[in-house]
Parts: structure tokens; C-alpha cells; sequence
């Protein structure tokens, strides 16, 4: 197989300006695909922990006894939507005020009643918090007994359940979009260099040379194309990330705390060889002598 | 080893061979001749498949190449060593390169050897290591001699083998190629160079307007 | 010309895959450069009122006369890098405190002194928002007489500059960096199809072709992929746009706002066929029979 | 119109033409011939500067070569309609489109009727919309002779210009020649088939093992 080695060391280095084009290309779309996968992930490392941000909070009546709110608490705590339950007494209501608005302590002080209703804050598993089921569960605590008023972040609740929904969405096109990019360079790039030794491979059918024989090279050459395409856009991606992380990151700290996960990296040549492959392999099966 | 039964050939509407019929028996050394553009480069495609006779059948060896799968047309084509008309050779490849790729295709073995001795049988062992585009013409057509015979074909189609060669050359090409026949390989040569044939008792076919008229040596 | 016409034809038919493959790969450079240009277009505009919303927060001591607060407000008002001044008394800052702190209303009801202090808010001007500037203009200003104390959200001033300043850098970055991109790529295809017609070259200049004669073509190629280029780049810029503002905005509403200004696509075309012609002629210049 | 004065040419240690001096007259025809390989096809390439001389002067006309300035080339190869060895059709434009490009870069006026009027007389009217691919070998070395000729050189270099042709057409194309000849046009045909100038007073070079060997007409 000396003349298909021969062959292909040639071919890359004769045509090395369409080589270096195509693996620039390659390079780059799947750098714009690691990076916005490296980006989603770290979103959604991020959102993950959205969820137990969001909250009800149920109102109670003044009126209601303790009874009742054991009840309640309890009843609460059993739907299979929630998570956790806590309770918040007129004091602890107005404790929490306190805190949440800095300064308003001063201001409080001469109140000789306590303005503020209690209330219970009700979380919910992860998969509830979208606006549809969210509203759903309001409708259906807003029945039970001693309770004044649901409230709850209505947008918030749509957020999070978009931005989950939507990444994924998101990742899953941009996947395949660029899979046919790479695909695609592959392809015409293989089919570029089929067409260069056009007349090469016509004389070498005519002195008896079988498909394989001809093709092989060339599926070789998809191979390495892909592969050095994947390297480059693996080393794009570092340095971005570093960027991203130590130069960005001094400035907005969001970026401080981004993640790569290492497994990205063989994973991204493995993915970017089968594509320079399938890219050859549909060029060199389209073009017959 | 050959056989032609009425064979047609168009080129679109330009009828190039009517009706031709002939047999080429092993061993057997024949020249076709006839004037420019009468068909003789195309009477050689059709024995090694670079064209498609549109009537009649071709045998060649023990390949029906009239209904030959697609797949099979590379071992037909390694029973064949053809001295193309217009070389054909390979110009990244060294002239070692261009007669050893003959041998890599039919998979053989000790390559170097035949090679160098293939070049040595016309007088080019000193330019092995040229590419083709810096050879005289003469030196060229002899490259394409040489990666013909290396892979010892059974059948050998000369195509104008001579045309770029002085006389003196053409004679000792001539006599290498009937020295190979005689080692019992069919050998077909095309040619309207006269001086190959004027004295020769071989079988002479002659293609004119299409048709073929047969003689034996002058 | 007509040689010269028709070679430039032959070229974009003949080569289809290389040319395809050129302008798609210019496109996406350019598209990218769009997309980022006007992102922080849009950034800009939106910013170019954030200063406006910064300002100082001056306090003033509660035993402050009625002269000592005009005379302040004045002194402020003639200060180079101050371009509004306000004056809220104790009722003032309490009706203001009433109106940011919503639901607040019912809990300050029962109080019977006013705890907030009156205070002066200072608006400068654009050029000296930034952190350095509004850090030397507090320490001057809180030498004044009858100043408690002066707050400004220095993290603020400090992003409102960092991104000024950044988006700026970005643009002219990144502008760089694609159109050192397009030039390779249109000096790289014209290189492949210099080299694919190489033999044809050699042949014309054995002819007596000259250099003009046979670089001519190239030239024209090269700027007819600048100019496809940069309209794929323009027709792309265009759906992402309605994507953003039409899909987009609906649900994340700042995307709603979105301004695409419609200067951009001619001056991308006249761009693009500028690196094109620049490529090409690097590459023509370069390759000599 | 030619004049060659102690011309040495080397390729590498190669050692192609020593000194070789001589005068071709305008309006002269003239036979260069010698073995192959033997270097007429570099000593014609030394008259329209592909190659340049190791050594000695060159003088084409009005040109002295061995001195010309990079863009004084192409109007010395304008002057000149070269029949080349091995044709050099470009392969991507049709026979009449291969001749025509001879009087385009030339800038030449009413190129479809001198163009047609050229491949009359190489009796190719029929195939002008053909391309080289598809052409017989003789075909095509008519296509490069029409090439040569269509934009009335001062100078016509032919090298082996009836290698592919059958002898009746050999004849016929070499008529050809002489009669623009004898309208003025100098000519300098490289071969080594003797038939060509067997009986011809014309003036014979000879070149052997890079000598130079004049002789008259035979
Ligand atoms: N692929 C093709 N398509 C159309 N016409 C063709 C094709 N190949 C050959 N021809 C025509 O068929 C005729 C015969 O061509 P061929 O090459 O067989 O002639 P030849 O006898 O070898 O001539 P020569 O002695 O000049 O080589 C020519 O007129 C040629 O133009
Ligand atoms: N560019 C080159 N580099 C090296 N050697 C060369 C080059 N061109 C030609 N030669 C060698 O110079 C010698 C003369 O070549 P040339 O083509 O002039 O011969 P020729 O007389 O035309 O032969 P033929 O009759 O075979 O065409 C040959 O041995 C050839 O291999
Ligand atoms: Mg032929
Ligand atoms: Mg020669």
C-alpha cells in the first residue's frame, strides 16, 4: 500500500491550499459549535439550581387557627408536585422584610402593629416549574381552605421552563447544522482533489486499477482533513476558554466560574473524523470514471 | 485471442466502424493501418473497453467484452499492456513511478527489478528518476513502451508506438516488440507509418472509410 | 474582452464546488462580523442612555438652612462635569422611598417622625462616568459644607465604561480579523483556480500572452466572490435578524427593540469586494509562470 | 531572422547543445534534424525564449532574446507560430476557440473568418466545435498546425509537425507549409522522418550528441 500512503502524503502537500481552506473551515464551524456547546453547558449548570430559586408563596387568612396551618403545612406537603414546605409567622414575615429591604429597618421601628400577612413558601420539583403547571398548582392550593391569596413569579416560572426547553432545542439544531457544514466542506474539498487528479485516475483505470484502489486515498484524505479540522477547533476552543475564563472573567465574574468539560475533546475528533469520512466517502462514490 | 464480429461504432452521428469482423489468434503479431481519423485508435478502445462497440460483439481472451460487468473491467484491462497514442503518463510521477504503478496495480511483487529492466530495454535507465514533462518526445514514447511490456501482458496494443521516433530507434523499438512476440504475446499495432510494415509477412488489417479490408504481408 | 468574459464564466461553472465552497466560507466570516456589528450597535444605542440613568446621591446633614442647601445646589450646578442637579427635602425622600419600595405604603402608615435624611441627586455628564472620574468628583464634592455623606454605585459607573469602551475594541478587533479572513480565502481560491488552470496559462503565455491578459480573469473572480459573499452574508444577517426580533422577542422582549440599519448592506458589498479584489490580487501577483 | 552565435545549453549536468552557431536567413526554409533526444526540440525553444541559452547570443528578428526584458516575451512569441511536439491544445476550449485564441491575444479583427479560412486548410472545417479530447491524433496536430498559422507569423517553428499523419496527409500539410512559405514566412521544421526531406534542395542542420552539422539540400 505504499503507492496509497504515497498518495496521500502528496496530495496533501500539492494541494495544501485547498487543505488548510478546508480545515480552517472545518476548524471553524465546530469551533462555533463547541463554544456555544461549551456556553449551553455551563448554562445549564447554572439554571440547574434555577428551579429551587422559584417559589409560591401561599397568603394565609388572619383569621386562621394553628390547627388550620398544621393542616394546611401538612396537606401541602404531600402533593407529589412539592419539594418543601416552610412556614412563615406574622413576625417572621415582617423579620424577613427586615432583610430583604436594607435600611427599612429604621423605618419600621415605630410601627405598633404588624402590617404583614404570614404566609407559607412552597417549592417545587424541578420538572413542575413551567407557567402552564405552575398555574395549574396555584388554581388548586388556591381551593384549599384559610388561604387569602397564591402568589407566585409568573414570568419567572415561563423563564426558567424556556431557557431549559430551548437550550436543548438550541443544541440539538446547531448539532446538526453543523454536522452538514462539516459534511458538506468535506465533501467538496475531497471532491476538489478527485477532480485535480482527474486525469491521473482516468489513466490508472485505464491500466486496470479497481475502484478501491483509487478511492482509498482519498477516503484517507477525508479522514485527516476531519481530524486536523477537529485539533484546530479543540485549540480555538482552549483559548477562547481561557480568554473567556481569565481575562473576561476579572471583569464580569459570571465567566470565572465557566467549565470545560475535558471529555469534549476526543469526543470532537471522533465526531469531526466520521464526518471528513462520510464527507469523502459520499464524494468519492458520486464520481465515476 | 481477439475476435471482432460485426462491430458498429458511432461517435453521435459519425459512423467510424461499419461492420467490422476479424480474429486475432494467440500469438499472432498484426498491424492495422489506414489514414488519419479512420478509426484505428478506436478499433484499440474497444479491445481494452475505453469504448462501447453500438452493434456487434468483442472477445478478448476469455472476457465477452461486449456484456462485461463494471467490476470486472479492471482484469480485463491487466491482460492488456497498451502503448497509448497520446502516452497517457502520469505527469507527478517519476518515470520509475510510471512504469512501476503497472506492477502495483496488478499487485506484484519485486517491482524494483522488473522496472529497471523494463527502462533498460529502451535505453532509459539514466532517466528514472525524470518526470515526464522535461523528456524529448521520443523518450516519453518509450516511457509508455516500457510500462506496456514491464507487467508481461498477454496482449499488447501498439498505438503510432514509433511516431516520435527516428528511424534508427523506431527499428530497435520494433525489433524489442517482435521479440516479445515471439515469447508468445499477441501483439496488435496501429500505425500509418509505412516503413513498420513494407517488408513484414505479417497479417496487415486495413481500416478505410469504415471498413476493413484484410491482407496478408505485401 | 471576450476571452476574458467568458473565462471568468467557465471559471465560476467549471468550478463550482471550489467557488460554492469560497462564498459560502466568505459568507459565514462576514456573517459573523454582521451579526456582532450589529449587536453592538444595538448595545450601543441601548447604552447610550445608561449614563443618563447614573447619578450621585449627596446627603445632606439634617441641621442643613435653607441658604446652605442653595447655595450647595448652585455650587454643584456650576461644576464642569455636572450636568443636573435635584434637591429632594425629608418628604421628598420619603414620598420617593414609598414610591421604590412597593407594598411599603401600609408599613410606614403608623410612623410618627420621618427617618430619611433630604438629599441632592447629581446627574453628570456622559464623558465622566467612569469609575476613576466619579470617585475624584465624590471626594471633591463631600468636601463641600453640610454633606453627610455622598453614595454612587461605583460598580455601576465602572461596567457603563467597561462596556463602552470594550464594544468598541470588539468592533474594531473583530473587523480585523474577518476581513484578514475574507482576504486569505479569496487569495486562496484564486490561488486553486490559478492553479487548476495552470497548464492553460503556460500554454497562453507560450502564445504570447501578457500578465494583464491572463490575470484579468482572476481578478474579476475574485471579486465576484467578495460580492456573493458578502450578499449571502447580507440575506443570512436578514433572517437572523427577524428570527431575533419576530421569534426572539417574543419572549426575551429586549430582543423586540432590535435595529438593523439599513446602511449596512451596501457598505458590506462594497467591503467584501474590496478584500475580494485585494485577495485575488495578492494571489495573481504572487504566481508567476 | 535567426541567428544562433556559440549557443550553449545545459539542463542540470546535461550538456544539450555545444556551441552551436548558425543563419537562417528571412524567408528561408529549414530542416533541423538529429536522433531523439538528441535536442531540436530545445533549440526551438531557445528561438521563442521557453528556455533561456547557458551561454552565446540569440538574435530573433528585431529581438536580441538573450537580453529581453520580461515584458518584451510576449511580443517576440507574437511574431512566432509554433507547432508544438506535443501539442499543447488547451482542453477546455473547442478546436475553433483553440485557434482563435491565437488572434485574440494578438487583438486581432474579423477572427471567425480568418480562423475558419485556417482549419480549411488543415481540413478541419467540420470539426471546429470539437474538442481536443475527442479528436485522432493526427486531428489534433492539424488543430496545433492551424493554430500556428492563422495569425501570419514572420516565423513558424515546427517540431515533428507530421509525427500523427499518415503520409498522403504529411504530404499534404507539408504543401502547405512550403506555400506560406514562399510568401515570405520563414520556416524551421525540427524532425526526424526523412521522407519529409528527401528530396528537398532545402538546407539541412544537423544535430548530433549536441554538435552541429550543416549540410545543403541533399
Ligand atoms: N469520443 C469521441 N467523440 C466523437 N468523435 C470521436 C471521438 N473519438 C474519436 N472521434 C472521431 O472519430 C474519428 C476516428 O478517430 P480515431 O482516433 O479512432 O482515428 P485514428 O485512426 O486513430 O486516427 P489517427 O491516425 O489520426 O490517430 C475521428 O474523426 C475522431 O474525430
Ligand atoms: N527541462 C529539462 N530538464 C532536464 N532535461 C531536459 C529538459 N528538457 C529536455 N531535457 C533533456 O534534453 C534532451 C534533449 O531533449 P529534446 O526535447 O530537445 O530532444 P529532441 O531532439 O526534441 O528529441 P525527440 O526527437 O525525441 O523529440 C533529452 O535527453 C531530454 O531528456
Ligand atoms: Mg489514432
Ligand atoms: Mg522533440
Amino acid at each position: 500500500m505504499s503507492y496509497t500512503f504515497r498518495s496521500i502524503i502528496q496530495g496533501i502537500y500539492r494541494e495544501k491550499w485547498i487543505n488548510i481552506l478546508s480545515v480552517l473551515a472545518i476548524g471553524s464551524s465546530l469551533l462555533f459549535l463547541l463554544i456555544t456547546a461549551i456556553l449551553i453547558y455551563n448554562f445549564h449548570i447554572a439554571t440547574s439550581r434555577l428551579p429551587e430559586l422559584f417559589s409560591l408563596v401561599v397568603y394565609l387568612k388572619d383569621n386562621l387557627s394553628q390547627e388550620g396551618i398544621d393542616s394546611l403545612v401538612k396537606n401541602l406537603k404531600s402533593r407529589e408536585d412539592v419539594i418543601g414546605v416552610k412556614y412563615f409567622s406574622k413576625s417572621d414575615a415582617l423579620a424577613e422584610f427586615k432583610n430583604t429591604v436594607k435600611g427599612a429597618a429604621t423605618v419600621l421601628e415605630g410601627l405598633d402593629e404588624n402590617p404583614l400577612s404570614s404566609y407559607i413558601e412552597v417549592k417545587l420539583k424541578k420538572d413542575y416549574v413551567s407557567a402552564k403547571s405552575v398555574e395549574n398548582i396555584a388554581t388548586e392550593i388556591r381551593k384549599l381552605e384559610g388561604i387569602d391569596e397564591v402568589y407566585y413569579g409568573e414570568r419567572i416560572a415561563e423563564t426558567i421552563y424556556f431557557l431549559k426547553k430551548s437550550s436543548n432545542a438550541v443544541s440539538v439544531f446547531l448539532f446538526i447544522i453543523v454536522s452538514v457544514v462539516v459534511i458538506f466542506i468535506s465533501y467538496s474539498t475531497v471532491k476538489i482533489l478527485f477532480y485535480r487528479k482527474k486525469e491521473e485516475i482516468e489513466i490508472l483505470r485505464l491500466l486496470g486499477a479497481t475502484n478501491t484502489f483509487i478511492r482509498t486515498p482519498f477516503i484517507f484524505e477525508g479522514a485527516i482533513l476531519g481530524i486536523l479540522g477537529g485539533v484546530a477547533a479543540i485549540f480555538n476552543t482552549g483559548i477562547v476558554y481561557l480568554l473567556l475564563k481569565y481575562k473576561l472573567g476579572t471583569i464580569i465574574s459570571i465567566f470565572e466560574k465557566i467549565v470545560l468539560p475535558w471529555q469534549i475533546i476526543p469526543l470532537t475528533v471522533v465526531i469531526s473524523f466520521v464526518l471528513g469520512v462520510v464527507g469523502s466517502l459520499i464524494a468519492v462514490g458520486r464520481i465515476k470514471g | 485471442m481477439v475476435i471482432f464480429k460485426n462491430v458498429v461504432k458511432y461517435y453521435e452521428n459519425l459512423k467510424v466502424l461499419r461492420d467490422i469482423s476479424f480474429q486475432i489468434n494467440r500469438g499472432e503479431l498484426v498491424y492495422i493501418t489506414g489514414p488519419t481519423g479512420s478509426g484505428k485508435t478506436t478499433l484499440l478502445k474497444l479491445i481494452y473497453l475505453a469504448e462501447k462497440p453500438d452493434q456487434g460483439e468483442i472477445i478478448v481472451g476469455d472476457f465477452k467484452v461486449t456484456n462485461l460487468k463494471a467490476s470486472q473491467i479492471p482484469y480485463l484491462r491487466r491482460k492488456i499492456g497498451v502503448i497509448f497514442q497520446d502516452f497517457k503518463l502520469i505527469q507527478n510521477m517519476t518515470v520509475f513511478d510510471n512504469v512501476a504503478i503497472s506492477l502495483i496495480i496488478r499487485k506484484e511483487k519485486d517491482i524494483k527489478n522488473q522496472v529497471l529492466e523494463a527502462l533498460k530495454k529502451v535505453h532509459l535507465r539514466h532517466k528514472a528518476d525524470c518526470y515526464p514533462k522535461i523528456l524529448s518526445g521520443g523518450e516519453q514514447q518509450r516511457v509508455v513502451i516500457a510500462r506496456a511490456i514491464v507487467s508481461k501482458p498477454e496482449l499488447i496494443l501498439a498505438d503510432e508506438p514509433t511516431a516520435n521516433l527516428d528511424p534508427n530507434t523506431a527499428t530497435a523499438i520494433m525489433q524489442l516488440i517482435n521479440e516479445i512476440n515471439l515469447q508468445g504475446t499477441t501483439v496488435i499495432i496501429a500505425t500509418h507509418y509505412r516503413e513498420l510494415f513494407r517488408n513484414t509477412w505479417r497479417r496487415i488489417i486495413r481500416i478505410d472509410e469504415g471498413n476493413l479490408i484484410e491482407k496478408a504481408a505485401q
